[in-house]
């Protein structure tokens, strides 16, 4: 149909921590193309929140519990979140 | 050999008697975290624990899996705690046993370093006089 | 901050609660070194412990205010065996208090180092099956 | 009178553990000159035990349950013993 490019996936990004309370959420909306890696989530937050666009870019991703490389692609209905820790003790 | 991992709401308990008669192990390491009334300079009241579940457990788990063999340690037990924690109780126990000391030492204190980078939980500084309360 | 140090006829006891409610340390590690039963390729029932005193209780008293100081502790705690203390038993251990684990794991691992080079106390292994016994 | 040098002291090495076992005693009796110093002991006891000399001079001597120099002087009624630990754990 030539629309093939058009379909967007939908994924609501879990926060946790210091972030949320920063964004006053707990998960934020992102749309990705179809066939999306974790690294075009990242470049979809960075959008999002462009004062934060550094953060986003570099933050790690979890994809259903688990720390992926920036190439895995994505599946709709995968659960991901922001898992940057500020370590120290 | 074995790997137990624990999130326990609010303060942990005192320790469990970590020694059953074991013939096996030469050197068992408790170590508590406590939550300190200092935290970066202020005055605190507790700390609260945001654990990400099941991925916390998962990964303090396949952590205590990569100590024990990379150690060769006996055993690893692991306990966290979830939500508020109030200063002088701890929220955190590693309990290491091993052939002889200096793997479990080296065990304890890799595990916590990767535990603090890799592990998702945040803390949060609960202050001692909150925002118009004086 | 305090160190204390004691010698126990035979074994340990268990730990004492080492946690007071305390708001002023991040970290408290109990190391305790327990018997194995395979002392270098033999199979033993017990070790025994002879201990030169004072000069042990002196020199254990001396090596922890030296920790104490160089790592900046809250704390340390010194249990040690004298005589005989079987297979599955722990012989001893040290107790520590200070704000940061890397601190106290620095201590509890140099503290033993030093302990064991010199301090006077020294280990004979009593076998299994001493001889004429079978 | 010409005879200062005849002076002696007289002291029980204390001993302990594998040694003590290997010697079958607890303590060892050396003379050595009235202004001996803790080297001197180190020298009385190799000779006393020729096969373990090389053990017994480099061993280290607590006199007054304290670790001393080599160079340090001793006193009649100095409690002396050696302190030398197998190490390991």
């Amino acid at each position: 149909m030539g629309f093939d490019a058009l379909q967007i996936m939908v994924f609501r990004v879990l926060i946790f921590g210091p972030l949320a309370r920063e964004l006053s959420c707990a998960s934020i909306a992102v749309d990705v193309p179809d066939n999306a890696s974790v690294r075009d989530v990242n470049e979809a937050l960075a959008a999002r929140y462009p004062h934060k666009s550094t953060f986003f870019r570099a933050a790690r991703l979890a994809v259903n519990h688990a720390f992926r490389s920036t190439d895995a692609p994505l599946r709709a209905g995968d659960e991901i979140a922001v898992v940057e820790l500020v370590g120290g003790g | 050999m074995s790997v137990t991992v624990q999130i326990i709401d609010g303060a942990l308990g005192d320790p469990a008697p970590v020694l059953p008669r074991a013939s096996q192990f030469g050197a068992a390491i408790v170590f508590d975290g406590v939550v300190r009334s200092d935290e970066g300079g202020r005055t605190i009241r507790a700390l609260n624990y945001e654990v990400y579940e099941p991925m916390a457990s998962n990964m303090l788990a396949e952590l205590g899996r990569e100590m024990l063999t990379k150690h060769g340690l006996i055993a690893i037990m692991v306990e966290h705690s979830r939500g508020e924690v109030p200063v002088g109780q701890r929220s955190f126990r590693l309990t290491v046993h091993a052939l002889h000391r200096a793997e479990a030492l080296a065990a304890v204190g890799e595990f916590i370093d990767r535990m603090k980078r890799d592990v998702p939980i945040w803390k949060t500084a609960l202050d001692a006089n909150p925002p118009g309360s004086s």
